[in-house]
């Protein structure tokens, strides 16, 4: 399979008050054509940034890409100008933020926003943008479409809004499909609807998509391939079925313990015991290690590289040393 | 230059003003095109284009005949006749004749009316028509001083029909004896005139039409001359006489006026009820660095209480400049150490410059002074809305005085004439009181014998500058400027322009 | 656990009937339409559904920050609807909100230090020493360090302002708690932590909550008894086990049959419903849901259906079981 | 929406007679005798009364307001102390002088003051967003009388291209509509610079973006009009103000508005001129509050629909 | 006096914070060392003028600015460089105060309309309505009127006309704000309506407010110039920046110095007070920060 983008170490970081955080720091993943990844990390581990990154909108914030390259269809996205980011932005590349409620604009139409990329990007006629909108809306399961394109981002509730987006997002027929967590606000029924929506959307345009979420029941659904991210590193990636059935790193077993399961009495739920340390003062060793329960010596030393513990499958943890020590894949 | 002269040219074209339009530029709005119903100059400047009285003044503020041929006073100043000159139509047709004289006068007698300007004739007991050309005016009591009445711009003579057509509206459509006939007024735009071609006097006009517009910004009245949109501008300010001069083609015209500038002092308060204190002030402001800073040069001293124009002046012996004298006086009169004083006066640039310039001077004999200017309506409540003299806080006033019929009653009586001329009556601000002026007003007012009067008039002045219940300052010229191509405007020294006979060449 | 009701929510209706409409005249919305549930004292009531059913709006009056149109919420027997705001101010103390919306509902002015101590300076509780103190441990309870203290909402994650919007919540030891939404943007292992901090509290305090949220597997651990809405009214209410187990709503078996399972070799089949999502502007007539309901029958589109005691501890509103009343 | 501003206008009614109390006792409680005023700077006490008669001003204040609202009612604003014509007819004449000038100086300042202020909001802190800024601040520091009079220095003696003053023409409005434009155009700019900064940190501007639109259609598309909101507010109050009048601009071109007609008014306290502006005034903030209302309506659909 | 100390490092991080983004900004930087200056000048101007700017000298009116006269002389043959350097603290304190009095009053009335709504706003807006169509001629006549001249009453007066705009533009802000969840949290937190004014609503106006008050800084120094002419000012002689530039109105066409050093000197202070102005906003915003 090609791989349709790889993110190479990529490093963003946010300059406040002239100190740099770092939110990203050596991120490597790729996506291959056709292919859903899915992305679960602890909140605050920059998944949101990383996918910024790609889509270079970090114009507005303090942050800045600071190492790496992230390369799609053949191009490094961060030689390319502002111009030609432009052109693929919303057509080859789209995204749906995390915030349905704030990321449309209150003053125009549903229509108006829905046809703007497609008038763009497909250079349709205003007719035919409409149909094309029309028809969007209606394969995320909008029915009083050409209703809807009259109205305005209040009148709708926060999970039309929401699939709103995904139309928006999936009306060019991108490559590549970034969902920030595209369904955290909607209930069950309406995430399943969706869900289904981009499978169909994957399946009949071979569109990839990287989905971050943190529901790891919505991740075991729909995804092919998983990575972890852990203060701004990913710690381990593998397919979805070696992920969910052996998870190699010890965040990514604290993680898939901690999963409230439906109908089965818990009095309390596993958790990972202690915090994520903030960007400032990261250990010198492997960041997870205060809170890791298999933490030894080398752990607090030297932090762990991303080890290639077999087919498609890597891990950040020094325990997976012995397990597989031959093909390293990173060193960071 | 010339080359400016190409540039004006071009932007008169997009004005329209061609060479048979006179277009004059004055500072403030034609209020009212009824002569017995006005009391300002711009007004009265249009008004006497279109009407004329039965006399009228010349360039030098002589009374001089115009619709009446010749007029006779009695010995005790008591009754007017006037012969009318013959053959005179008004412009809508109508005869000029005694009769039309009757019901004008009649209309201003009348207090009914409410006319503006009643006053000047509220002494009239009966007109009458003694033949087709003659009339006589009959007052109730002596008024030695109302043939200047008659030959103020309020007694023009407005066409009977017209009176009885329009009534008050008059003032919107007015019609008269005069050479320009009323042809449209955009208020606060302009008002135009046009050639009467009936006129009785066949050497005028001399233009075919006058336009009046109101440009109450200096800078902007200078421009349009200098642009060619006016002809003729009034007033220019004293500190942009040198713009005009420097400009080719323009010249600037002064003229002394009626006016004298001073400033009261309140002789019933201390310590201005003191004469030293008085003559020190007089003693302590140098008058020539006032014509200078305030006037830039155009003025005059002022030597009389009245201006030099006006009926009967008698000049005096200057107060000169002489700080030492001034101290003097003050330490005679108890005040070594000079006092505070405030002073009020208008808001308007030039009156707040005086009243800084007084500070200033004053200072130097130790007379602090508090200058405050006010706005009219507040200043003239804060004056006149005194009823007893004893309760007037006011102590310095700047002002100034000018008689509009250019007699000496009218020249003193309001500010100096006593009792009966404090405020709120009239304009005796000082609250000057002195029976010999009184007497001496009086008298001149009873009688019609010229020399007697220019007598008792001057030794009422000679008075008057004794007792200093002012600092006489300045008697300042009306400053006009034109283009050099146009004459003909005469310039009254009240400030109405005699425009009938202007010309462009 | 004490069956003592701490709140009771008698036949409470919110209808957004537009007043200040400027150009049209918009229909009414009946956001919430006649609900009754009792939440008892140290019992956790959870509350799932549609998006846009009213579950927020319930919330939202419950802490009297909107009026409702008709109806009565008692707190330990007064009714909070007729108080006025003096009296509820000072109840506040006793009940806080976790707001649905992380980041609107911190105000981006303020450091988040403050955000959580606000309401201790609010109630006028602690010196500042002991509230630097007391923040300090409430960013440490939800997860944050203390740095993350002077830092401002828009400088975190999704997650992260989540907690904050805990922490603030917690601040003040309240009695009855409304979390909307509290922890649906938060990952699995800070949702968990928080979870079980949710329970400790209410052990320790014995704390009550209105959970409401729409992930069915947290309401499932977390609650007593657990409310399912649909379209502004309460379509079941039962304990949760019965909820959960033994549905008896077809809402509510498509809502659990959707639930997506952690575990990528059952990826199961669903009920998927078909037929539009009503307005509640313009909500059908008779039963809510039979646009939707995969057994509708004909009596399901015209009438109203009533409440139906499947035990003591579940009702039910569907035609289904009108013969069990 | 016609139904609504029919209801707002109808609800004037009421506050424009409030209004009128306000004003009538105001207007009789500032200092100054009309009568004194306008009979001349040296009339006889005779002549003052006579003036005071013939205007009904030496009846009692109250008296003199209902003689005022009766003939308001019937439509008639009263005749000028000063000028002796009646009011109405006077404002109208003054008010198309007053309103065209507004409206071709607010089409300046609009045309200039908002991309200006977009230039600056986009190029924050550049120098781009100087220069404009200090164009800005001159423009609003620099009196107007000196504006005006430089224009006519420049454009009217020294080029002869304009006239100095008039109507006639559309060359006349050129000069004086800059002038008073000047530092609305300022104003507009500044609160224009800070409004669009507001609003470039929205989120559904990160979505425009990530749609691939064009850095000017995010602005000018999405950016633009959620900014408006603050500067319609603003431009509806700079509206209202050259409403009025501009006495400086009017008094400098000699034009016949409502600016000069006002000064003289209130110098000779010519009451029922006063009242009626003052009334007229009212009315156009009255209005134009309703104007704005009814943009915002149009700017923020939320508003519209009243939720 | 324990408390005392824990809040100390809080505050000043705040304060340090705000100086460290402050500090970036260039151009607001020189603005506010210029603006320290000037206000040294205010308080100093007297000890350091190189003439009296009260000694008047008829024989050197109207001289060109030169060596000897930096700014020229004027109509009294004042040095204008020494007026202006003393009038700085009249035209300063007026600026200021009136247009901090105004934006006070303004922005209360502005949030309290906006914020409580109902009767109370149409009634301050109505208010405002009033006052906004009343010509600031008359208004200030009335005042005169009412409080009678001097300089604190030019100060209140220039508020007065700075009221109503600013309780319009408070207003809306504050319609915006009112709306959003973050109030409607502090609400639930049990906050008083004083608070959430003063800790919520307040601080989002700063942006609209600071624009509008920086502005308004010199179109009160000349609105109060031109209420020294109507006799509103305590003295005319007083070398007031705007009463000198509107003075030299009389002379623009034969000694434009008179206007311009006067009009220069309120120029460069409202736009350092802009450019100032411009820095805070920044610097007071959390989410610009680069
Ligand atoms: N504008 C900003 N300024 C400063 N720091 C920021 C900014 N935006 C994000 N960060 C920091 O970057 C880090 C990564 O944030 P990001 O939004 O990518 O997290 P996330 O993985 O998407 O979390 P969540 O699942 O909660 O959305 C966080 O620690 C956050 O504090
Ligand atoms: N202020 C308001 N004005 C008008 N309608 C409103 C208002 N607030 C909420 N609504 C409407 O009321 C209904 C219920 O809204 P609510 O926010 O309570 O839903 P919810 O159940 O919390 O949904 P979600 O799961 O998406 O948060 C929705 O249709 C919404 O559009
Ligand atoms: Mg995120
Ligand atoms: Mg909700």
């Amino acid at each position: 399979m090609k791989p349709i983008l790889s993110v190479n170490q990529l490093r963003t970081s946010f300059f406040v008050n002239g100190k740099e955080i770092p939110a990203v720091d050596g991120v490597d993943f790729t996506i291959n054509e056709g292919e859903i990844l899915g992305i679960v990390g602890e909140s605050g581990s920059g998944k949101s940034v990383t996918s910024l990154s790609i889509m270079k909108l970090l114009k507005d914030t303090p942050g800045k890409i600071v190492g790496g390259s992230i390369h799609f269809d053949g191009k490094d996205l961060l030689d390319l100008s502002e111009k030609e980011v432009r052109e693929l932005r919303g057509k080859e590349i789209a995204m749906i933020f995390q915030e349905p409620m704030t990321s449309l604009n209150p003053v125009l139409t549903i229509g108006n926003q829905l046809r703007e990329a497609i008038k763009k990007h497909l250079k349709y006629s205003r007719k035919k943008a409409d149909e094309h909108a029309v028809s969007m809306l209606t394969q995320v399961g909008i029915s009083r479409a050409d209703e809807i394109l009259q109205q305005y981002p209040h009148q709708l509730s926060g999970g039309m809004r929401q699939r709103v987006m995904i139309a928006m997002a999936m009306s060019c027929s991108p490559k590549l499909l970034i969902a920030d967590e595209p369904t955290t606000a909607l209930d069950v029924t309406i995430q399943a609807q969706i869900l289904d929506v981009m499978k169909d959307m994957q399946e009949k345009h071979g569109t990839s998509i990287l989905l971050i979420t943190h529901d790891l029941g919505v991740i075991a659904e729909t995804c092919d391939r998983v990575a972890v991210m852990y203060a701004g590193r990913i710690v381990e990636q593998g397919s979805v079925y070696d992920l969910f059935d052996d998870p190699k790193h010890p965040y990514t077993k604290g993680l898939l313990e901690s999963i409230p399961r439906i109908g089965k009495r818990q009095e309390r739920l596993h958790s990972i015991q202690g915090n994520v340390p903030m960007a400032e003062d990261w250990p010198a060793g492997c960041k997870f290690a205060s809170r890791c329960p298999f933490v030894f010596d080398k752990c607090l030393k030297k932090e762990p590289p991303l080890l290639n513990v077999g087919e498609g499958r890597t891990s950040r943890c020094w325990l997976n040393e012995n397990e597989r020590k031959e093909e390293q894949v990173y060193e960071s | 230059a010339c080359g400016n002269n190409d540039k004006n040219d071009k932007a008169s074209e997009s004005k329209g003003s061609s060479s048979d339009t006179f277009t004059v530029a004055l500072e403030s709005d034609v209020t009212t095109l009824d002569p017995h119903d006005t009391n300002d100059n711009a007004s009265y400047t249009a008004e006497s284009a279109i009407m004329e009285g039965l006399l009228g003044f010349d360039k030098d503020n002589k009374v001089v005949p115009v619709l009446a041929k010749s007029y006779e006073v009695n010995k005790d100043s008591t009754e007017f006749t006037f012969k009318l000159k013959k053959g005179i139509k008004f412009q809508d047709g109508t005869d000029f004749n005694a009769e039309a004289v009757k019901t004008n006068i009649d209309r201003l007698a009348d207090p009914e009316s409410k006319l503006k300007r009643h006053s000047l004739f509220e002494l009239v007991k009966e007109t009458k028509v003694i033949d087709d050309d003659t009339v006589r005016v009959t007052l109730s009591k002596p008024f030695a001083a109302m043939i200047n009445n008659f030959a103020h711009p309020a007694a023009m003579m407005i066409s009977p029909d017209a009176i009885k057509k329009y009534g008050d509206k008059v003032s919107q459509r007015p019609v008269g004896t005069g050479p320009f006939t009323f042809e449209k007024w955009q208020h606060g735009e302009y008002l135009k005139l046009t050639v009467n071609k009936n006129y009785w006097n066949k050497d005028l006009p001399k233009v075919h039409n006058i336009v009046f517009k109101p440009v109450p910004e200096n800078g902007a009245r200078i421009a349009m001359l200098q642009t060619g949109e006016a002809d003729f501008i009034y007033p220019v300010p004293p500190t942009d006489t040198k713009t005009i001069e420097n400009t080719d083609g323009l010249s600037l015209v002064t003229k002394p006026s009626l006016i004298v500038k001073y400033f009261s002092m309140n002789t019933m308060k201390k310590p201005f009820n003191d004469v030293k204190v008085r003559q020190a002030i007089n003693y302590a402001i140098d008058k020539e660095a006032f014509l200078k800073v305030v006037y830039n040069g155009y003025a005059s001293e002022a030597k009389s209480s009245i201006a030099p124009d006006t009926q009967f002046y008698a000049g005096q012996t200057p107060y000169e400049y002489n700080i030492k004298k001034a101290k003097q006086l003050l330490k005679e009169a108890g005040y070594p150490n000079g006092f505070e004083a405030t002073i009020w006066g208008g808001n308007s640039s030039d009156k707040v410059k005086m009243m800084e310039f007084y500070k200033q001077q004053l200072d130097k004999v130790g007379i602090t002074l508090k200058t405050v200017p006010m706005e009219s309506g507040t200043i003239g409540d804060k004056i006149w809305g005194v009823t007893n003299a004893k309760d007037a806080d006011l102590e310095l006033y700047n002002g100034g005085w000018s008689p509009s019929t250019g007699d000496a009653d009218w020249g003193l009586r309001p500010v100096f004439g006593g009792e009966e001329a404090f405020p709120p009556n009239s304009y005796n601000t000082s609250y000057y009181q002195s029976n010999t002026v009184n007497s001496l007003l009086n008298q001149a007012l009873q009688t019609s014998d010229t020399a007697k009067r220019k007598e008792l008039y001057g030794k009422a002045q000679q008075q008057i500058w004794e007792d200093a219940p002012w600092v006489f300052l300045a008697v300042p010229d009306l400053i006009y400027a034109k283009k050099d191509s146009v004459d003909g405007v005469v310039m009254q020294p009240s400030g109405v322009m005699d425009v009938r006979g202007a010309e462009k060449k | 656990m004490n069956h003592e009701p701490l709140v009771e929510v008698k036949h409470l209706k919110k209808i957004f009937a537009d007043s200040s409409g400027l150009f049209k005249k918009s229909k009414p919305v009946r956001a919430v339409d006649d609900i009754s549930f009792i939440i008892n004292r140290g019992e956790t009531f959870g509350l799932v559904g549609e998006s846009g059913c009213g579950k927020s709006t319930t919330g939202r009056m419950l802490m009297k920050l909107l009026e409702p149109t008709e109806g009565s919420i008692l707190f330990n027997g007064q009714d909070i609807t007729k108080m006025n705001d003096k009296n509820v101010r000072s109840l506040r103390k006793d009940f806080q909100m976790v707001f649905q919306d992380p980041y609107a509902s911190l105000n981006p002015r303020m450091r988040v230090k403050e955000i959580i101590e606000e309401p201790l300076i609010v109630h006028g509780l602690m010196t500042s020493s002991e509230r630097e103190r007391k923040v300090h441990q409430l960013l440490d309870t939800v997860g944050l360090s203390r740095q993350h203290g002077s830092r401002f909402p828009h400088e975190f994650s999704g997650g992260q302002r989540q907690r904050i919007g805990i922490a603030r919540a917690l601040a003040v030891n309240p009695k009855l708690i409304i979390a909307d939404e509290a922890v649906s943007a938060l990952d699995v292992s800070i949702q968990s932590q928080i979870l079980n901090l949710m329970k400790d509290l209410q052990k320790e305090f014995g704390l009550t909550y209105l959970f409401i949220a729409h992930d069915l597997s947290v309401v499932d651990f977390i609650s007593d008894r657990i409310g399912v809405m649909y379209l502004g009214k309460l379509v079941e209410v039962g304990d949760r086990d019965s909820i959960i187990q033994n549905p008896k709503h077809p809402y509510t078996k498509a809502l659990l049959s959707a639930v997506p399972i952690p575990d990528p070799h059952r990826r199961k089949e669903r009920i998927v419903l078909k037929g539009d999502l009503p307005s509640p502007s313009n909500p059908p007539a008779g039963c809510p849901f039979h646009t939707r309901c995969p057994v509708v029958m004909e009596q399901c589109k015209t009438e109203m259906p009533v409440l139906s005691n499947m035990s003591e501890q579940h009702q039910v509103f569907c035609h289904l079981y009108d013969s069990k009343k | 929406m016609i139904k609504y501003s029919i209801k707002r206008l109808l609800l004037m009614i009421p506050l424009l007679f409030i209004i009128t109390v306000i004003v009538f006792m105001f207007v009789h409680m500032i200092p100054g005798d009309p009568a004194r005023l306008i009979a001349g700077s040296d009339a006889t006490i005779d002549e003052i009364k006579l003036v005071r008669e013939k205007y009904g001003l030496d009846q009692p204040l109250y008296q003199q307001y209902i003689s005022y609202m009766s003939n308001l009612f019937q439509g008639d604003l009263g005749t000028s102390i000063q000028a002796g014509r009646p009011v109405a007819e006077m404002l109208s004449e003054r008010f198309m002088p007053t309103f065209w000038l507004t409206v071709v100086s607010m089409f300046w300042s609009l045309l200039f003051g908002i991309p200006i202020g977009l230039v600056s909001a986009v190029k924050r802190n550049k120098w781009q967003d100087h220069i404009t800024m200090v164009f800005a601040v001159s423009a609003i520091s620099i009196p107007s009388f000196w504006l005006g009079l430089m224009l006519m220095q420049l454009f009217s003696v020294q080029l002869g291209w304009l006239p100095t003053g008039g109507i006639d023409s559309w060359k006349h409005y050129i000069l004086p509509s800059i002038t008073l434009g000047a530092g609305v155009a300022a104003i507009i700019a500044r609160f224009t610079r800070s409004a669009v900064m507001d609003v470039l940190k929205n989120d559904y501007i990160r979505t425009s973006r990530a749609k691939g639109l064009h850095e000017y259609t995010v602005l000018m598309k999405h950016a633009f009009r959620n900014a408006m909101i603050p500067v319609v507010t603003m431009t509806g109050l700079q509206f209202g103000f050259m409403l009025s009048g501009s006495i400086i601009t009017e008094t400098l071109f000699s034009w016949p508005g409502l600016g000069r007609l006002l000064i003289n008014s209130i110098v000779s306290r010519d009451y029922p001129v006063i009242q009626a502006e003052l009334l007229l005034f009212s009315f156009e903030f009255l209005l134009i509050n309703l104007i704005v209302d009814l943009l915002y309506g149009w700017l923020n659909p939320k508003v519209r629909y009243g939720s | 006096m324990e408390i005392k100390h824990v809040e100390k490092p809080a505050k000043s991080s705040r304060f340090h914070d705000f100086w460290v983004s402050f500090k970036k900004q260039k151009v607001s930087l020189i603005s506010a060392v210029f603006l320290l200056l000037l206000f040294i000048v205010a308080l100093f101007g007297q000890y350091f003028v190189p003439y009296d700017p009260a000694k008047v000298d008829y024989g050197q009116l109207f001289l060109k600015p030169s060596a000897a006269h930096l700014a020229g002389t004027d109509a009294y043959g004042r040095d204008i460089f020494s007026r202006i350097l003393v009038g700085a603290r009249i035209s300063l304190s007026v600026g200021l105060s009136s247009v901090f009095l105004g934006a006070l009053a303004g922005s209360a009335l502005g949030i309290i309309s906006g914020y409580f709504g109902k009767w109370i706003d149409s009634l301050i807006m109505r208010f405002c309505d009033i006052l906004l169509a009343f010509p600031g001629m008359l208004l200030a006549i009335g005042i005169i009127a009412i409080l009678g001249t001097g300089l604190m009453n030019v100060i209140f007066a220039v508020a007065i006309f700075s009221v109503p705009v600013f309780a319009r533009i408070v207003r809306s802000s504050v319609l915006e704000m009112k709306s959003s969840l973050y109030v409607e949290a502090a609400k639930s937190t049990g906050a008083k309506d004083t608070r959430i004014i003063l800790k919520h609503v307040l601080p989002g106006t700063f942006s609209t407010i600071i624009v509008y008050f920086t502005m308004r800084i010199g179109s009160a120094i000349l609105i109060a110039a031109g209420l020294s002419f109507l006799g509103l000012g305590a003295d005319p002689s007083t070398p007031e920046w705007g009463a000198m530039l509107s003075d030299g109105h009389n002379y623009l066409n034969t000694a434009p110095h008179v206007t311009i050093f006067p009009g220069l000197a309120i120029f460069l202070t409202v736009l350092a007070f802009n450019l100032l102005g411009d820095g805070l906003r920044d610097a007071l915003d959390p989410k610009i920060k680069d």
